[in-house]
């Protein structure tokens, strides 16, 4: 399966979400970059937001990822619940 | 028992359907042709718009949001970044050369896709589309504006930025980036979205944004940084719609495949011509280097690109023909630029140099099969030509290519030693072109591509000096009238940086800011 | 004519009203003495609560929306600063040691601080002084957290912040800051807002926060930078409430002036002994110097304070007489703190150094009465040992004064070759103190002073060793057991910076930072 | 008479604020400082609303000035048009 990505900025706002989508991806792979870390998986890369929401411990709305996203690779599908970036193929 | 239930909130998908669908209407006393003018003459055939949807599904009311957020990020960090001197702390003061390429050739770039998602996204007969590239143009004039303010501090220091809008129209190299833009918001809306939505933002923006600014933050440019990756969050949202666009498009009819192909495969050449400056800037520019070129292209493009197209397979789309020829260039391209430029340096609005030591070691590290047979002897050469009192200033003009506009400097696929050279007779005139591929993109719409507006033929027409000059008169110097047409101050703004002002004043400010005495 | 006419909003004066003495009320069921249990033994006459206003008229909804907006603006310029690896911006590693004292001496304070407004501020019948009370109780949390947020990135580089609060509470020259603070909470209320409202917020925090922080923005640490100028904006309102606070007790009763008297020379002698940190700081502690303690003293305490004290002499109150002493020390202050911290380099949780040539000439340029003849030939002494290999680090116990904790390091007023030394007996012990303030503060509160938690005797009694330490096996080493008890390793936390770790890493990744190979 | 002081940060949002404080107090003079302005006067120095307004083109609400003050000198009175910094004496 080709791999989907996606970076986002390196500071504190990202962490836990880094950390959240290390927890749900098993074959997510971090690429630290100079001030942006890329996350790498095997065709498929999920965000949840509870995940997030459990270790930051407060609510959080996926569409913030907006502010701290630099790019991605996949196609992508957004709910309320969670951010897929997947390739079919 | 009796609770009382909250109301539960719409959820994204229907909050999306209601903001955008929701809001659209069905005209009654005007024809769909007359509102919709340019959605048919492509030939592109769309047969249900409401397939169209924004995988965000970003609404206006949650865009300004957080949009806001990002502008109020953004100001604060150039703010305190200026009332810093933050300036100083680039690695060192040939990092301020990218700025300068960055202004002038990429930031008037975004005001015109400001105009042409504007322009595009009224021609849609569907409101999704139409929501999400009012978003985009919006995003746009956005980073225009953002990246004048963030480099307007450095205008207070360096030379070179002082009428950026200016150069862009008129300085030689810059109709290669200008061309570009041009060329796709004179397309039919869906060859825009298709040239600058998909090629360009998909496959491309992120070998100018992504590697190249995080290569900035490590070069002390906390400014770049920050505008960088304001602008590059929009861009996740630019390459999501750029893939729906093509799959949306893709799905509606299969006449449309072949169509499409053919503009994938013009613009992914166009943009890649166009990156040339990019690879010169992450090679060459960056006194800190942070990844090459090369890597660049690999992760951004064969990587990842081979995956989308593997992924776009199922529509009868294949990775365009021209990633052969990119495959063979990429040992090349950013040495060939940077030649090139350090040969012209006398007209343009940024300085060049001849790397160092241990910098001509990275290159050849990055680039084994390429640097020390080809170019390392080259510079070399030049290094002591310079050290002589000889540096070189190229003062003839080159030819350049008919699409692309760029000089003639490629070589041959295959054989670097030679230059590519194509020609294509039109009408009774002949053509030069750069490659194959910029060719093949003038045969397909010669009317389009005679109209260029090509720097060198221009100077040579006497239309690139101030209004009443006389080229006749003895002793006419025609660079000197050539950079005052620019609004480019000989010995100040262009030239080698060993001998620029930048490099005296950055040498001599950053003393004070360090030392005592 | 039929206009609608818009409702008038309240304006700042009434809506400040509204939202304090509007929102106050008489209670019925208890009794004031009750409630308010402190108002009254510290001899200060209240007759209208009402008098007392805000100059800002700031009320808690406006507090919030502007708190947020520095927040945020704060946190984007830490985050950013973060990301771009900024800590390799400053001058050079000597400056990250102003960082550490600021974050162990300075930092613990601004929580004490918010426990003493809260505190305060509950104890006083008046609803205006109430608010302005919690507002700079919030303020003051915010400023301890923000500045533990903005060194946290710091401490993931360089050693001796690694457990600030344990140091604070322990160290022997922390106990200078703590001990200050220590005493103005546990006096009454009137006395803590003449204390730390007026005598150090007005007269003092400008040398800390104002010549300070804008000398380390301009040595490239923009995380001080923005944290120092966010807490100092509030800061600008804290002066506003110190001054408000004694025109408001002065004009209600002429009693209350000598009792004020007392408190501006007793917290004005204090402040500025806690303050010879700041001196040193500023003087040999930034390695761009941007204005000597000599000159901030001279703008801030010395034309400032003046044109303050002229003002309020219209009620009776005078410059305080310490301000006399003061003026002869301020050409040696600096100097005598840094030898002090020189020698005591094995014990401390930051490093000292000898200044450079460039240095020393600075120094004699802002000091020409003092530099030159006393402390340069001591100097260049201990430069030269330290070349040949005898670094003095001094490992006896000094003798501390008991009021303000600091050694007996200065001199007799006007006589700088001569150490000052005053004692008094009280109830069988004798007590030794730096100077007739300090011995004067004692002798009006003996009961109070008596019980200090004095560093050296801590030790000397066995009280700052780990738990378990027997000092009587042989070969017993009291420093290495203090520095145990500390938390600091020796060799890393502590002694010269040319031997630091810091240094040496520093320049390992700035190197990094900026070469390719 | 004594000098009061107003102290800014050196921004985009003060340079306006500080071109009307000039425009509205004869006495004033700047001294500019790293990283911060610091606005002297003789006894007294007013900030305008008005001409901030007029300055800047937008409606202006003079508490937001404590977000880029630093410090100040002198006995303060604020009202919805004027901020006053004076000595008595």
């Amino acid at each position: 399966m080709s791999t989907v990505f996606l970076a986002l900025q390196t500071n504190e706002e990202t962490r836990p979400i880094i950390e959240a989508i290390l927890q749900d991806n098993p074959s997510a792979v971090v690429d630290e970059q100079p001030a942006m870390v890329k996350i790498n998986a095997d065709g498929r890369l999920v965000v949840r937001r509870q995940t997030i929401e459990e270790l930051t411990g407060r609510d959080y709305d996926l569409q913030e990822l907006q502010v701290n996203m630099i790019t991605m690779s996949g196609n992508l599908d957004q709910t309320d619940d969670e951010i897929t970036l997947f390739w079919k193929a | 028992m009796d609770m009382t239930v909250a109301k539960k909130k719409l959820g994204l998908k229907e909050r999306y359907a209601v903001m955008t669908r929701g809001l659209d209407w069905t005209p009654s006393y005007q024809k769909m042709e007359d509102i919709y003018p340019y959605i048919a003459y492509e030939g592109i055939k769309i047969h249900d718009w409401d397939k169209w949807e924004d995988p965000f599904r970003l609404t206006m009311d949650a865009y300004w949001k957080y949009q806001a957020e990002k502008e109020r990020k953004l100001y604060s960090v150039l703010d305190a970044f200026t009332q810093n001197n933050g300036h100083l702390n680039v690695t060192d003061a040939r990092y301020l050369n990218t700025v300068k390429l960055f202004l002038s050739g990429i930031s008037p770039l975004e005001y015109v896709a400001h105009r042409g998602f504007a322009h595009a996204g009224r021609q849609f007969p569907g409101p999704g589309p139409r929501v999400a590239c009012l978003m985009q143009s919006l995003d746009e004039i956005r980073h225009a504006q953002t990246q004048v303010h963030a480099v307007s501090n450095y205008n207070k220091y360096y030379n070179g930025m002082h009428d950026f809008h200016h150069a862009h129209d008129r300085v030689w190299f810059l109709s290669v980036p200008k061309s570009f833009f041009d060329d796709a918001i004179t397309a039919g809306p869906f060859e825009f979205m298709v040239s600058i939505g998909f090629s360009f933002e998909y496959v491309l923006t992120n070998l100018l944004f992504v590697p190249f600014v995080s290569g900035a933050a490590y070069n002390g440019d906390m400014a770049a940084m920050t505008f960088g990756f304001s602008a590059q969050s929009d861009e996740a949202r630019h390459m999501t719609l750029g893939l729906e666009v093509i799959k949306f498009i893709l799905e509606q009819d299969p006449d449309n495949v072949p169509i499409v192909q053919r503009w994938i495969d013009k613009w992914t050449w166009r943009g890649y011509r166009v990156l040339t400056l990019v690879a010169m800037m992450m090679d060459y520019m960056l006194p800190k280097r942070t990844m090459s070129w090369k890597e660049s292209w690999e992760i951004y493009f064969e990587e990842n690109g081979g995956a989308l197209f593997k992924d776009l397979a199922r529509y009868g789309i294949k990775m365009p023909q021209c990633a052969e020829q990119i495959a063979l260039e990429k040992d090349h391209l950013s040495h060939q630029a940077w030649s090139t430029f350090y040969n012209y340096a006398a007209a343009a609005n940024f300085h060049t140099w001849m790397p160092d030591e241990d910098e001509m070691e990275w290159l050849s590290a990055k680039y084994p099969n390429s640097f020390d047979k080809l170019y390392r002897p080259r510079y070399e050469f030049w290094r002591e030509q310079a050290a002589k009192g000889n540096r070189f200033y190229n003062k003839t003009l080159p030819m350049l290519c008919q699409t692309c506009q760029i000089p003639m400097i490629f070589t041959e696929p295959g054989d670097p030693t030679k230059i590519c050279y194509r020609e294509v007779d039109y009408k009774g005139d002949k053509y030069h072109f750069c490659s194959d591929h910029c060719k093949a993109i003038f045969e397909h719409e010669p009317e389009k591509y005679v109209q260029a507006w090509l720097p060198v033929h221009q100077i040579y027409q006497g239309n690139c000096f101030p209004e009443g000059t006389d080229p006749t008169v003895e002793g006419f110097d025609p660079l000197a009238a050539v950079l005052k047409y620019y609004n480019l101050e000989h010995g100040r703004d262009n030239l080698d940086f060993d001998v620029s002002e930048d490099k005296k004043n950055f040498a001599e400010w950053r003393g004070q800011a360090t030392k005592n005495i």
